[in-house]
This record gives C-alpha cells, structure tokens and sequence, in this order.
C-alpha cells in the first residue's frame, strides 16, 4: 500500500537518501540563521522547524536561467561581412524532489502553472522542471507571523500542488500521496504503512488550521471594493511608507514577473530570463522616459490587483496569492498585505 | 555594424616584432568587422587614401587603426574618415608602435597583445556615436599678463593687429628685466633707450588697456570666453590726478625704503617713481616703510602734492575683464643669493648678483652709472665674476642652464673696462655657452680687446680679508688652485621660475615642469602654445632666454592669437559630459566636483531638478561621470558603457 | 522617553506640516511599522519603544510637502547628511527628537525564541519580555539589541527642532566603534575573500538594502538596473552579486550614516553593512570625518586637499 | 501557427532591404531563413512580433505588410532605445531573429460594409499600413476609406511611395498634413486633431481606428468622441514595455489585458474599462 | 611569455590622456623594454577613472590593475587627480577588506616625460602581480 506511509524521526535520513539515488533532493537547511533549500547530500543537516526564507520557486523557476545562447559565426572567411547565428537552447534537468516545502508553497506552483503551462504558448523551460518534480510538503502544526493561508483559501495542510503531504504526528512522519508521482515516490521507498496515523494526523491538521488569522473573510466571492481600489488616497494612505523594493514579490511563491536580457561577449552570447519585480519603477518604464505605473502607489495597486483582482479575473477566481505570509514577514517597512486585502474587501473597517 | 580595421606595419617599427597579418587576420573574426588589413604606412597619403577606398568600397561605418599613439596622429585618421563621410567620432586608435612593438622583443607575445589592443579598440568604437561641435562667438580682445618685453612685444603686435589688449603688470611699471639693464650684448646698446620707446607704446597704445601695479584674481571661463578678474592693489596715489611730477618723492621722509626696481643696490623714498622713464609714470606708496602708515603721523606727501592725489584709505580694487585668449609672459625670477653659501650668501655687501650689477653700471642708476663697492664706495678695480652660481648645480634643484649668463658677463666685463680703464675683470665659467648671432665673437672680444680673464673652473669659496675678497676656485685647465683678491664680485645667479608661477599656472589650468616653468604643447612644433587652448606662451616663463627670444615669442604668442581670432566662431569639442535628464536625479553631486564651474542646477517644464552642462565651460575631464553614481551625465567618447566594453574585451574569465 | 510626551508634540507640530511620519503597531507585537500621520486621530495611534527601529528620515527626499519627521540619535545623522549633501530643504522639514538608549532587534529576538509566533511584547526596565505560545521569555535589551546600539555615540539626535525627553549621553567609548571592523581584519585575506564570497552568494538581488538606504539618492536610477551605462549584467553569478554590493558601497563612500537599515531589511541576513563600515573607518582614519554628525562638513569623496596628509604615495 | 514550439524562439530571418523612411525611421524587410516556414507563416493584420538583436534585447513591431502580400514581412522602426538603435545599425543581408505573429488583430471582419476612418500620426501610421493594405487588397468589402495622416515636418512622413499611390487613387480619400508651414508643402497644416475636426468625417456606419504618439490619440479620441463616434467604433493599437510576448512577464498589463496577448489592439470601450495605467 | 613570470597574467591599466598614456609613449619612443602584461585603456584624466572600473576588472578577470595619472598640481584639468587620489586610496583599502589582496591594484602618477618612470612603474608592478600569481581560478567559468 503506498499511498500512504509512515516513518519514525530517526529514519527521515534514510528516505532521504534513497530519494537522492534516482533524483536531486532538495531540502531546507540552516545557512546561518536563515533556511534556505540546499540540494541534500549525506549527513547534511535537514531544517523543518519553520518555513525557508526563500521557498522551492527557485528549484522550478529558476531566478536565472538562459532561455537560449547564440553563437555569432563568420562561416565564409571570404566574406567578413556575413555573421551567420546559431541558436542553441539546452536543458539537462535532472528528476527532482522537493523536501518539507510548505503546503502554501506547493499551491504556489499551481497557480504558476495556470500561467506556465496551461496556455496556449506553454513555456517549455518551466513546465520541463514542473513535470521532472516531485513535491513533499509538510504540514504545518501552528502559524508563522504574517500567515493567513486560510483566507486565501488554503490550510495549514492543504494538498494543492503537493505530490505528497507529510505530517508530524509526534514520533514520526505520516505521508499521503496525493498524486500518481507522490504514489511512485512513496513507493520507492521502504516504509511503514502508515494507515493507522491516519487520524492522529487529520486531527493535527485540523487544530493548526483553527490557529490560523483570518485578517478577511475567506469567501472567495466576496468582491474587492472598486471604489477603494480606484482611490489614489487610499493606495497613499497604506503604501506611503512601502520602500519600492523587491523582497515581497521576489519570496513570493505566486509572484512570476521576468526580464528577459542579453548578453554577449565578443561572439557569442545568451538571451537570460530573470526574476523581476513589479515595485521596481523601472519595470514598466519606456525608453521615452514614459512609466504607466510612475508612482509605488500605482505600482502596489498593480501588484494587489494581480493577485486578488486581474489573475481570479482570468483564471475562474482563484486569488494568486497563498498566504505564506513571507512579503509580510520580510517587508522592511512591514507593510501587510493582508490588511490592506481587509479593508478593500471591508471598506467599512477603520 | 561595419567596422573597418587598419593594422600599420609603420615600416618595420611596428611589423618587425608585431605579425601585423595575424592581428588583421584576427580582427576579422570578430563579428562586426567587416574589412580587417594591414598597410605599410597607414598615415602616408596612400595609407589614408585606402582607408577612405574602404569605406566607400566596403560600406564601412566605423574604423580602428592600430598603428601609434593616438596622440600622434588621431586627429590625422579622424580627418580621414570625415573625408570619407563618416562622423570623426567613429575612428578609435590601437596603440601597437609605443606600447607594444617598442617596447618588447618577443614578436608572439607583442602579437598577442596587439590583437587585444585591437580587440578593445573594436569593443569601444562600436559603442561610439557620432558627436558634432557646436560653434560659440569668440571675444576678440586679449589679455597679456606680464609687462616685460615679451609681453609688451605681444600686447604691440595684437594691438597694432587691431585687437583690444588688456595688458596686467604687477609691478608698478612695463619694462620687466630689460628696462633695469644697461645695455644689451652683443651690441652695446642702451638697454632703455631701446626699450623706452615700446614702452611708451604700449602706455599710449589706443587699443592697449594697461593694468600696472595689479595681479590677476581669478580666470575663469574657456577659450573665446574668459572672464579675468584683476585686483588693483592699493597704491595710495589717485594715478587719474597724479602727474608723476616727482615732488612728493623728493619730500619724503622715509628715505630707507627697499628699492625694487634697483634689486636694492640702494634704498629709496617710501613714496617713488621707480625710475625715470617708467610708465605710467606714477608715484606709490610702500606702506612697509611710510611713516604714515607705521606711526600714523606724517601726510608730508599728501600735503605736498599739487593735485591732491594721495590717498591713504585706498583699498585694493577688484575689476573683471572679459577676454578671449591670453598671453602668458610672466618672465622668470633669480635664484636668491642667499643659498649660496659658500659664496657667503648676502653677507658681504661687496659680493653682488649680476643684475645688481647692471644697476651699478646704469646712468640713471643709484650710482649714476659710477661703479662703486656697495660697502664703502670706492671704485673696484679687480672685478670678479662668477658665472653658473647655482645654474647646472643639481644640489640646489637647478640643473639646467640659465642660458643668458655667460653673454652678460661678457658684456659686464666690457663695461666694467670701459667704466675703469684701469681695472682687471677675471671670469670663472664652466663652458661658455654663446649660440648666437654674434655672440662667441663678443666673450672673444671680452677676452681679447678688454683683456677679461676668463678661468675654467668653479669658485669653492668666497671670503673677506680685510677690505678685499677672496676668490678661491680651481683653474681646471691649469689643474691647480687659483685665487683673486677682488674688490668686488658679481655673481650670474641663476634664472628659475617668476614667484608665484605654480598658482599662476593652476588658475589658467596649463602644466608647468619641475622648475615651475611653463610646458608649451610641443617642444619643438608648438613652443608658444600650451595644452590649455586658448593660453599661450611668451618669453622666460616658458623656460630661460635672452632678449631677441623673448621678444621673437611675444611676436609669434600675438600671431597665434591673431590666426585665432580671424574667425568670428570658434568650434567646441563635443567630447564633453552630457545629462541624461531621464536618469538624472539631480543630487548635484556632480556639480561639487567639476574643477570647471561647468555644470549648474536645472529645472526641467515637469519641474525635476536636473544637471546641466555648460557645454563651452566643460573641459571633457569626467570627473562628473565618475561622481555620479546613477551613470547620468556621462563624458562623450569616454562614457561608462565605452570603458566598460574596453574592459570587457579583454577581461572575460 | 514617554510616548505621551511624543503624542504632545506630534499634535503641536501636526497643523504646520503635511505629514508626520511616525511609528505605530504593525501585523504583530514585534513588528512596529512606520506611520504617516495626517490627523490628530492618527497621532493617537503613534507608538514609540524600543521596536522602533526603522530610520524614518530615509522617506524625506521624496517628500515634497513639508514634513515632521521622528528621529532616533542614529537617524538624526541621516539628516544631518542629506543636509550636507543639500538634498532636503532644512526649512520644510520639522525634526522630532528622541533620545535614545538603544533599540532591539527583531532578527536577533526571533531567534532568542525560536522563531515562534509573537503572541505580546511588554517592557520592563531595559528588558524586553516576549510571549509566545511556549511561555514567556526575558531578554536584556542591551542582549538583542542591533550591534550599531552596543557602540552608539550619538543616542541624542545631532539636529532637532524638538525634543521628547531629556538629553542624554553616549556611555560608549569613541574608539569601540570600529572595534568588530578591526576584529574582521585579524581574519586572513583568503578567509575574508571566501566570507564575503558565501554571503554575497545569498543575495537575491531584491535591493531592499538599497531601497531602504537612506543615502541611495539614485533609487529608480540605480545603475545596478540599467544597460545604459551597463555596469553588471541580470545574472546571478558570485561576480554580479559581489558587483552591485560594491556598487553600493562605492557609492556610499564617506556619506554611510551607519543607520543599519541594509543589513535590518536583507531578507537572506547578509552583513551588508560590513564593507560601508569598514570605509568608514578608513574615512575617519584618513580625513577625519564621520559621515551625518556636522551639517557644515563636505562629504570627502566631493572635496580634496592639494597636499593629503594621510595619502602617502605607494611604493611598488 | 507558432514558428516554434519553444515561444521564446526567435527564428533565423534575412533582412533583405532597409527603407529609410524618416530621418529616425527605417523600414526592414525580412524573409525567414526557412522556405518553408516563410511559406507556411500566417498571421492577421495588426499582429506584431518581436525583432532580436541578438546580444542586445527583442523588442516590439507591428508587421506593417498585410497577410495578402507574402514575399517578406516589413516593420519598421524608430530609432529610439538600445534595439531600436541596433536595428538601425543593421545593413541588407544581417540576421535577425523574428518571434512572430504575436498578440491580436483589428477586427477587419467586422468591418466589412463599413465606412473606414484611418487616424495616424508619425511612426503610429504603421499599423495602419497593414490594415489599409490588407483593405485595398480586398476593396470591394469595405466602403469608404478615408486616411488622415501627419506627422511633424513632410520628411517626417513615412511610407512614400505608398501615399503617392494612394493619392492617385480615387477610392481612397487621402488627407495629409504637417504640423508647421514647411517649404514646399503646399497641403494641409495642422496637427492631426485639429484636421480631423475640419474634415469632420460622420460616424454612422463608420469604423475609425487610429494610432500616433499618445498626446495626439488623446486629442484625436476627444475629437471623435466631439464627432459623435460610439466608444466601440473607435478602434486603436497600443504601445507597452514588452518583453515576453505571450502574456507572462509581467509588465504590459493594464488591469487583466495583457497589451501583448490580449492586445495590442483594443476598442475604446474596452480600454475605458481598465484602469488608467495607459 | 612574460618577462617576468613564466605565465602572461591579465594586468589592465587606465592612463589619463595627458601625463601617463604620453609617459608610456615616451617610453616607447625611448624604446624601455617592459613586460607585455599590461593592457592600457586610455581615459582623459584619471579623475575619469571610477573606481568601480577597477571592481570591475577585477572581479571578470583582471588579475591586476594599474591607474597612472599626473602628478598632484599638474592635472591638465588642474583637480581630477586629486579626487581620484581619494576615491583610489579608499578603493585601495576597500578591496584588502573584501580579500582582493591590495598589492593587485597600484595608482600612480607618471608625467608625460617620464618614460623611465614609466618602465619602472609597468615592470615592478607586473612583478608584483606575478608574484601573487592568478586571481582567478581560469577553468571554473563564470555563468
């Protein structure tokens, strides 16, 4: 039976090393005092106690990749003059599996998949490191500062984008396969049945999600007030002290927005894609000096707006936000996004 | 992008230890290049002949040439290729002649450095973009510091050339060293009666603004456009009133006033006209010496004055001039005797510089032209010159040689005969150096027909023994010791540079050399221009010379600006900075660090404080471009992303 | 220093200016957030202890209208500098002062419990007692507070036009400053390549260090994001990492306020004040200038001395 | 229809000749390396792609060909930024890469029987181009079209040879003007809104699409509307920062619209009902 | 090979137009044999020179780098070197912090005259750099 399992806290090691044999495992580790995912290799020491900094996004959206190379060629060396270029794209990524990322970060893949993968012009580099993953989450026990997973319709033990979901039960691990690849997974490894946690667990997931703040109600439907969001004075009055930079979006597990740059040397070179962020002011800015989006207020408006607004527009209401809490968490001016979620969906609150 | 790439053989300068065929076969690699070659003499006309074929031939758009030093000859391929209908902006230079085929022997390794020199130069002529000059109206009037006769020479010619000259003296009257000589070598001939009539000239030149007894403040602005602030220092005497009648002089009280003009052979009144002829004949005070000003109390020369010119509350004057070019002929200074030592410094009153000496010899000198010992009057008769004293002694920082010495002692010896029939000159030198027209002629007729001894060697010491000194050198012809009991010695103490030539030089931006002597552009090509356009060279200041040089500089500083001003405009270089207003984010920055006042605070129509450049102010330094953190005002043809793809050709892991 | 006392002078200053940027509570007890006040109800709301650790004067030069800012001893040096820099105009500009004995710092609190969730924080006499959902923990303020506290010489601030609270003096000895800059450099140059190397590697580039500088006048310019001129690439190798943070401390050169505001903001916990500091060091050591302490200095970088006392000619 | 499975791969195209069309304007004509894939492209007028310089970035144009004339795609460009400028130091013969059709069309469809306004200023005239082409090509579905087009000085009109033939011909109705009294010009002077109001076309049954530098569509908007002309008659392309293309990047969006995808042409109505990020 | 060491190590020099670019002329013209390191970016004034140019070069590649500018007072823009004196010198100790062992990176003045100075300065300085060897790790490729 695989699909689901159980595993005493000694032997997480052991799974993790007979993961390593047919994939590259990735798992949080301590680097310093913060967490951060580092390819697991033996004896390294795991790190589950609270969230990573940074999450998986970069094991599958790598924050720099080259799109393609080009090699500048003089192929007639009669004629100086013509430059033939030779485009080459190259992708060797390895079966990969993501260890103890958390349910907030797996849904955060989902919703990049809509805009990866479920397109008519699929983006091939994504949705070949998408496909080549495997996703073991781990649930959460209690709230970290900043969480509200709930209110945007997830949990502390949400399954969405997880291929298998693993809980504490005290003196060791459960795991669920939640899909035919968490299946395999599960399934290539020697474990215990683990049937019988099967209730220790549900109860654990369901007293963390009660600790959950829900800083709105989570009713999906429940409209954002235009009226606010239209409002320059409003914008002005939660975003003043927002400093424009890139932390919120960039450990974002939902936000996705890429540059796409080139550089050469002196014959050849490589077209690279790289995170960007949308609070940067020169994101949208034109060569004629012209920005749509000149000021922090317009640009944080655009930036709640995507997530709670413009993506549940195009993708049948799904809010592109998972509430891991890590923009509030790491915001240098604090700035919260779910309260000011709060007061555009009540604008009655004070 | 079709770049064109030159490689010069330079004969075999550059040929015989570069494989010039192997970096053009290199460049052509490169993408972008569209036409690599190698030529025997690029800068031959047929070498730029072909540049310019290939242009048309191959459509090119940018050009290298890798040959020598861009300063030697960049503005020569950038002439070319404007010919050729390209923006000159588009030729860049890889210097493979004097940093690399001079300077190492193995041929693989120069090779390999030249392709990186030409692979960079290809890296920043592709990011080159075409810069045109603006043209500006040039202020057709001139400023000549200096009053000496090369300065009065140049202000003459510019003024009698139609030009309005603002002529700056500092002392209180023209005439500078030659109108305290008494005559000239080789000819005899009375130094002021030659020089008194120019002098008149230039007080009485219509287009001749004379400032005396003023020094300049400030310049600032750039070639065709300077304004010349002039301070007029305080000389107690209303010079509008003052009819340089001499009777407040002749009252004075204070009558042990150091005399300038006469080197202090003799002192003076505290109140004077520094010599007969000078011009503006106008008395001054020295408030050093005035009773007046020391005790408070005197007002002879006030109330003595007809005209009612003294006033002891002047203050010094500040007037600004607005000129287009300037002539430096701030002339030289002499080494203070004092560090001679061995000499006895100033110690002894009977051992005296040169030009004291000429003093002595003058008519309308202290003495009235009678020789006599400064201690006790009496006429010498055994005469002691010393030349080199302190010219070519390394040990006191004047290697060089001060080039008019060996002349005028021969001249003073002449003089010294013809004043005391009965005297004996005797003249130590160390090589006698007399190039000149005439010249040798004149020591051999010190020698021969006034019977001037003239020993080779270096005098070791000067003493007193009783009332005479004694002159201890070695005679090193003879190879032995000599001695002279003299009654006086005249010292050719060595030229050095005008005081206060160092902060002369940093207010006009142009370079001077260790002694503090102007540097002109090029030694030998442009000996009156300096690298500063728009300044130029004239006389002693450039370096020790004798009358008809200085005078033949003054002519040819007043032709340059001559040739200058025959046009109405002149062109700016458009390698200056330049604000990217998108960019700026006007922290003004830049503006604290230009050394040129050359960027100001604007104000853009969306109301964004900006900085501006002053084109024609800005001297193309970059020092804004490195200030400036954002990258906004960026030095054209040097900017970052030029340098940065130099960089980049040649540092890639 | 009582926050009453703050409230008096917020309301006082209020009707003369547009905003007053304060501190009020922010999405938990630990975290205080900085707070533009426009109404006395607002100043209600303001809060000042010793969470308050962002450095308010950083929003000024973006500001137009006239302000009241609230500055601690250590952001008073901001505008002391932006104020030989010229870049605010001194008279549109109100400067509330705190004297301060040293803030606390969030980092250093969160992993003094754990990273738990922070269910209240409560003062008591230079200590901070922080509960959690695993009981209540005391702490020393002087045992979590930032490492620019311990060596603090300016807890009154240098310029302010009004006071909350009485004057108070550094105890912390002048020569204590530099002390961890100088402990660094016992460290071999292989070791501090290869340390600089492995923390730089963290940075993500999300510039929160620049944008929370208060000295980064470029912000939206910042050459760390342009290809005109094209100083550093978008990638994210060692080479570009460690470029853009020399970029900023370059930059930085002789106008560093050491608010500490870089390091607080990085999201991955790099000592990106470090290379600032160390210039600073060499600042003082060589013009004997400290960066944000007299409104009447010249920033060194802009200015230069014909002769430099401390610049001897190198030899090779 | 996609040249390439991979969307973020340019294909190989030979610019085959350069129009200068403007002092700042130049034209490329290009045709992919690929017989086949030439052979194969379809695309709709109004459809861009993005030109790659390769080394210095994509950006941006509108195919200014119409689909009924194949021999080479033509977009032309403005030297402005980096690419712009690289484009414009190309020579007949380089390479480029061609990521195309991207983003939407004009709706020519439903334009059929209508009477068609063009509305264009400076480089803004190239979209037009493709869809008045596309129009002449098939005459007899439309009715009548008039053409206001101007720019700031006559050397700044682009597509010479094309005005000339639109003049001589008498189903289109060609209005040209120049902002300023210019030597030699001896039509209209006026800016573009200005001559709009004069030549007061009716806006029963009439499609106006219009395109220019954003100060004067504002003004040509105002006019229309002044005209008379319903929201959703008024058709026009729009101009982002763009670098992806195909709807993920990030950065072209205004609300929900992606200008790349869901763009670059939009009904007035439509964009009255996105947020004012234009 | 390099006259000094057995490898060429990269060494890139930034020479103000005025004194140093003239100085390694003249030292062409005197024909002073040098080690062929160096590899010489003009710039008008070493005021120009940014010290981020030397990062730059240092952290791509450079194993050395080598500014030369006039002699304090005689700047052809009479005050560029004096800032760069600054800006350089702090450089200089920036980069021994951070692990770039200062002895790779030199500045200098050098008069357009001093083509002696000039071999001095080019061949000690390659020495020096030799003697640290590379700073790069050449095979490990920058991505």
């Amino acid at each position: 039976m695989a699909d689901t399992g159980f595993l005493p806290k000694e032997k997480l090691k052991d799974f993790l090393e007979a993961l390593s044999k047919d994939a590259v495992v990735y798992a949080p580790a301590l680097e310093g005092d913060i967490v951060l995912f580092k390819e697991y290799s033996q004896g390294k020491d795991l790190y589950l106690d609270r969230p990573a900094n940074l999450g998986p996004k970069s094991i599958i959206y790598p924050q720099c990749e080259t799109l393609l190379s080009f090699d500048f060629k003089k192929n007639d060396p009669e004629d100086p003059k013509k430059v033939d270029i030779e485009l080459k794209t190259e992708s060797n990524f390895a079966n990969t599996v993501v260890f103890g990322c958390r349910p907030c970060d797996a849904k955060g893949l989902v919703i990049y998949d809509k805009v990866f993968i479920d397109t008519d012009t699929a983006d091939p580099y994504y949705k070949e490191r998408r496909d080549k993953t495997t996703i073991i989450s781990f649930a959460c026990e209690a709230p970290f500062a900043g969480c509200f997973c709930t209110a945007v319709g997830g949990g502390p033990a949400d399954t969405t984008g997880s291929d298998v979901l693993m809980t504490d039960v005290g003196d060791g691990f459960f795991f669920e396969a939640l899909t035919e690849k968490g299946k395999a997974v599960l399934k290539s490894v020697p474990m215990q049945d683990g049937a019988s946690y099967k209730e220790k667990a549900q109860k654990i997931k369901s007293e963390a999600e009660k600790k959950i703040r829900n800083p709105f109600p989570k009713d999906a439907t429940e409209k954002l007030s235009q009226k606010l969001f239209d409002s320059d004075e409003f914008w002005e009055k939660v975003v003043s002290k927002c400093i424009s930079c890139g932390a919120c979006t960039y450990l974002c597990p939902t936000c996705y927005c890429f540059n796409i740059t080139d550089e050469k040397t002196k014959d050849k070179g490589e077209r690279i894609r790289t995170w960007d962020a949308c609070m940067f002011n020169h994101f949208t800015l034109e060569t004629s000096g012209h920005n749509p989006r000149p000021s922090k207020l317009k640009r944080f408006r655009n930036r709640v707006g995507h997530k709670f607004l413009y993506y549940p527009e195009k993708y049948n209401g799904v809010i592109a936000c998972c509430g891991c809490g890590r923009c509030i968490r790491y915001c240098p001016a604090s700035v919260d996004i779910s309260e000011i979620v709060g007061y555009l969906k009540d604008p009655k609150q004070k | 992008m079709r770049v064109g790439v030159f490689i010069c053989h330079c004969g075999s300068n550059i040929a015989g230890t570069v494989d010039v065929a192997r970096v053009a076969a290199e460049a052509r690699k490169i993408p972008g290049v569209a036409f690599a070659t190698n030529y025997m003499y690029t800068c031959s006309e047929p070498g730029q002949d072909e540049i310019k074929a290939a242009i048309k031939r191959e459509n090119l758009d940018r050009i290298v040439v890798a040959a020598c030093s861009p300063r030697m000859h960049e503005n020569t391929f950038r002439k070319t290729i404007q010919k050729a209908g390209l923006n000159k902006y588009f030729l860049e230079m890889a210097n493979i002649r004097e940093h690399i085929a001079w300077i190492g022997n193995d041929k693989e390794l120069n090779t390999e450095k030249a392709i990186d020199a030409v692979s960079m130069a290809i890296a920043k002529v592709m990011q080159n973009k075409p810069l045109h000059a603006t043209s500006f109206k040039i202020n057709k009037r001139v400023l000549v510091i200096g009053g000496g006769v090369a300065g009065m020479q140049a202000a003459l010619d510019c003024a009698d050339g139609g030009l309005d000259v603002v002529l700056v003296e500092k002392s209180p009257a023209v005439g500078g060293i030659m109108a305290r000589l008494d005559k000239t070598f080789p000819t005899i001939d009375c130094s002021i009666c030659i020089l008194g009539p120019k002098m008149v000239d230039v007080g009485q030149h219509e287009k001749i603004k004379l400032f005396a007894y003023s020094e300049i403040e400030e310049i600032k602005g750039y070639i065709g456009n300077y304004q010349i602030k002039i301070r007029k220092k305080a000389t107690y005497v209303d010079w509008e009133k003052c009819t340089g009648c001499g009777l407040c002089m002749e009252k004075c009280p204070s009558k042990n006033s150091y005399d300038y003009f006469n080197f202090g052979v003799a002192p003076t009144k505290a109140i004077n006209i520094p010599f007969p002829q000078a011009i503006p004949k106008k008395a001054k005070i020295d408030p050093n010496y005035c009773r007046q000003f020391l005790k408070g109390k005197c007002g002879v020369c006030a109330k003595i004055c007809p005209t009612g010119a003294i006033n002891y509350e002047m203050k010094d004057e500040i007037v600004t001039e607005e000129v287009g070019a300037i002539v430096v002929a701030t002339g030289y200074g002499l080494l203070d005797q004092n560090i001679l030592t061995e000499y006895g410094g100033t110690r002894y009153p009977d051992v005296i510089s040169g030009i004291q000496y000429e003093r002595l010899l003058n008519a309308s000198g202290p003495t009235s032209g009678h020789i006599e010992r400064p201690s006790d009057h009496t006429e010498p008769k055994t005469i002691v010159f010393v030349s080199c004293a302190g010219s070519r002694d390394k040990s006191i920082g004047v290697p060089y040689c001060s080039g008019f010495c060996c002349m005028y002692i021969a001249k003073q010896a002449i003089l010294t005969k013809d004043h005391i029939p009965d005297s004996q000159s005797y003249v130590f030198y160390m090589d006698i150096r007399s190039p000149g027209k005439g010249y040798d002629e004149f020591t051999r007729r010190a020698q021969e027909e006034y019977g001037a001894q003239y020993i080779r060697g270096r005098v070791s010491k000067i003493y007193p023994k009783g009332k005479k000194m004694i002159v201890r050198g070695a005679d090193t012809l003879l190879g032995t010791q000599v001695e002279i009991e003299a009654d006086l010695v005249v010292l050719a103490t060595a030229a050095i540079a005008a005081e206060g030539a160092a902060e002369m030089a940093e207010k006009l931006h142009i370079s001077y050399d260790t002694f503090g002597f102007y540097v002109e552009s090029h030694p030998k090509l442009r000996p009156v221009e300096t690298n500063t356009s728009g300044v130029f060279l004239a006389g002693a200041c450039q370096g020790p010379k004798d009358i008809p040089s200085s005078v033949g500089q003054g002519s040819a500083a007043a032709a340059k600006v001559l040739s200058l001003f025959s046009r109405d405009m002149l062109e700016s270089d458009p390698a200056i900075a330049q604000v990217n207003t998108n960019a700026c984010v006007g922290c003004l920055k830049c503006l604290k660090t230009c050394p040129f006042q050359a960027i100001v605070e604007d104000t853009l129509r969306s109301g964004k404080k900006v900085a501006k450049v002053i084109e024609t102010v800005c001297a193309g330094c970059g020092v804004c471009t490195s200030t400036c953190p954002c990258g906004a005002i960026q030095l054209q043809h040097f900017t970052d992303n030029q340098l940065l793809s130099e960089v980049s050709a040649i540092c890639q892991m | 220093m009582s926050t009453e006392k703050l409230k008096e002078i917020i309301l006082k200053v209020l009707p003369d200016v547009d905003t007053v940027i304060g501190w009020q509570e922010g999405f938990d007890k630990i975290h205080i957030t900085p707070f533009f006040m426009k109404s006395p109800e607002d100043a209600e709301k303001a809060v000042w202890n010793s969470l308050c650790v962002q450095n308010l004067a950083a929003y000024l030069p973006s500001l137009k209208k006239k302000t009241a800012v609230i500055v601690k001893g250590c952001d008073s040096r901001t505008i002391v500098q932006y104020m030989q820099e010229g870049l605010i105009d001194r008279s549109n500009v109100v400067i509330i002062g705190i004297p301060c004995t040293g803030v606390v710092s969030v980092k250093k609190v969160l992993k003094a419990v754990d990273y738990q969730p922070i269910e209240d924080v409560k003062f008591s006499d230079e200590k901070i007692i922080i509960k959690t959902s695993k009981g209540e923990k005391t702490l020393a303020i002087a045992d979590v507070c930032p490492d620019k506290c311990k060596t603090c010489q300016y807890p009154t601030p240098i310029v302010y036009d009004h006071l909350a609270g009485d004057p108070i003096e550094s105890t912390k000895p002048a020569e204590s400053v530099y002390e961890d800059i100088k402990e660094f450099e016992k460290k071999s140059l292989e070791e501090r390549r290869d340390y600089f190397k492995n923390e730089f590697d963290k940075c993500i580039r999300c510039y929160a260090c620049r944008n929370a500088c208060p000295m980064c006048v470029c912000q939206d310019s910042c050459i760390a994001e342009t290809r005109d001129p094209h100083w550093i690439t978008q990638k994210l190798s060692s080479e570009e990492k460690m470029m853009f943070h020399m970029i900023h401390a370059v930059h930085l050169a002789g106008r560093c306020v050491e608010c500490g505001e870089c390091e607080r903001v990085c999201p991955m916990d790099i000592p990106v004040a470090k290379l600032k500091k160390k210039i600073n060091s060499e600042m003082k050591e060589l013009f004997d200038y400290v960066p944000g302490v007299n409104p009447e200095d010249k920033p060194p970088m802009y200015t230069f001395n014909v002769e430099e006392a401390k610049i001897k000619e190198h030899k090779l | 229809m996609a040249l390439n499975q991979n969307p973020y791969m340019p294909e190989m195209a030979t610019v085959t000749r350069i129009i200068e069309e403007t002092p700042n304007i130049k034209s490329f004509q290009v045709v992919f390396n690929d017989k086949e894939k030439m052979k194969a492209f379809k695309f709709q007028p109004g459809q861009v792609g993005q030109l790659s310089v390769f080394g210095v970035g994509e950006s941006t144009f509108v195919i200014n060909t119409p689909p009924t004339r194949m021999e080479y795609l033509q977009f032309s460009v403005m030297k402005a930024g980096e690419v712009t400028s690289a484009l414009h130091n190309l020579y007949e013969g380089d390479q480029i890469g061609v990521r195309a059709p991207l983003g939407n069309y004009f709706p020519f469809d439903r334009m059929k029987g209508k009477n068609i306004l063009f509305v264009g200023g400076g480089i803004g005239m190239a979209p037009l181009r493709t869809l008045i082409l596309y129009m002449l090509d098939n005459r007899e579905d439309y009715k009548d079209i008039t053409i206001i087009y101007g720019a700031r000085t006559p050397p700044d009109l682009c597509y010479k040879e094309d005005i000339k033939e639109w003049e001589s011909r008498k189903d289109v109705n060609l209005i040209l003007t120049v902002d300023a009294q210019f030597p030699g010009w001896e039509k209209r002077v006026g800016f573009v809104p200005t001559v709009l109001k004069e030549v007061a076309p009716k806006p029963d049954n009439t499609v106006a699409i219009t395109c220019g530098p954003p100060i004067m569509i504002k003004f040509v908007l105002e006019g229309l509307a002044e005209l008379k002309f319903p929201d959703d008659q008024i058709v026009t392309t729009l101009e982002k920062r763009m670098k992806c293309g195909i709807g993920l990047c990030g950065r072209c969006n205004i609300g929900h619209k992606y200008v790349c995808k869901d763009g670059p042409v939009f009904t007035l109505r439509e964009l009255k009902e996105l947020p004012d990020e234009a | 090979m390099s006259d000094v060491g057995t490898k060429e190590l990269r060494i890139v020099g930034f020479l103000c137009n005025w004194c140093s670019y003239g100085g390694a002329d003249t030292a062409g013209v005197g024909r002073f044999k040098q080690p062929t390191d160096l590899r010489i970016i003009r710039v008008p004034c070493s005021g120009r020179v940014d010290p981020l140019f030397v990062v730059r070069a240092l952290l791509t590649g450079a194993d050395g780098v080598l500014v030369s500018g006039c002699h304090p007072r005689d700047c052809h823009y009479s005050e560029g070197n004096y800032y760069a004196r600054r800006r350089l010198e702090m450089l200089r100790r920036l980069l021994q912090f951070m692990g770039i062992d200062e002895k790779r990176f030199h500045y200098t003045w050098v008069s357009a005259s001093e083509g002696q100075k000039w071999q001095q300065v080019v061949t000690d300085f390659t020495k020096q750099v030799h003697e640290l060897g590379p700073l790069h790790d050449k095979k490990e490729k920058a991505d």
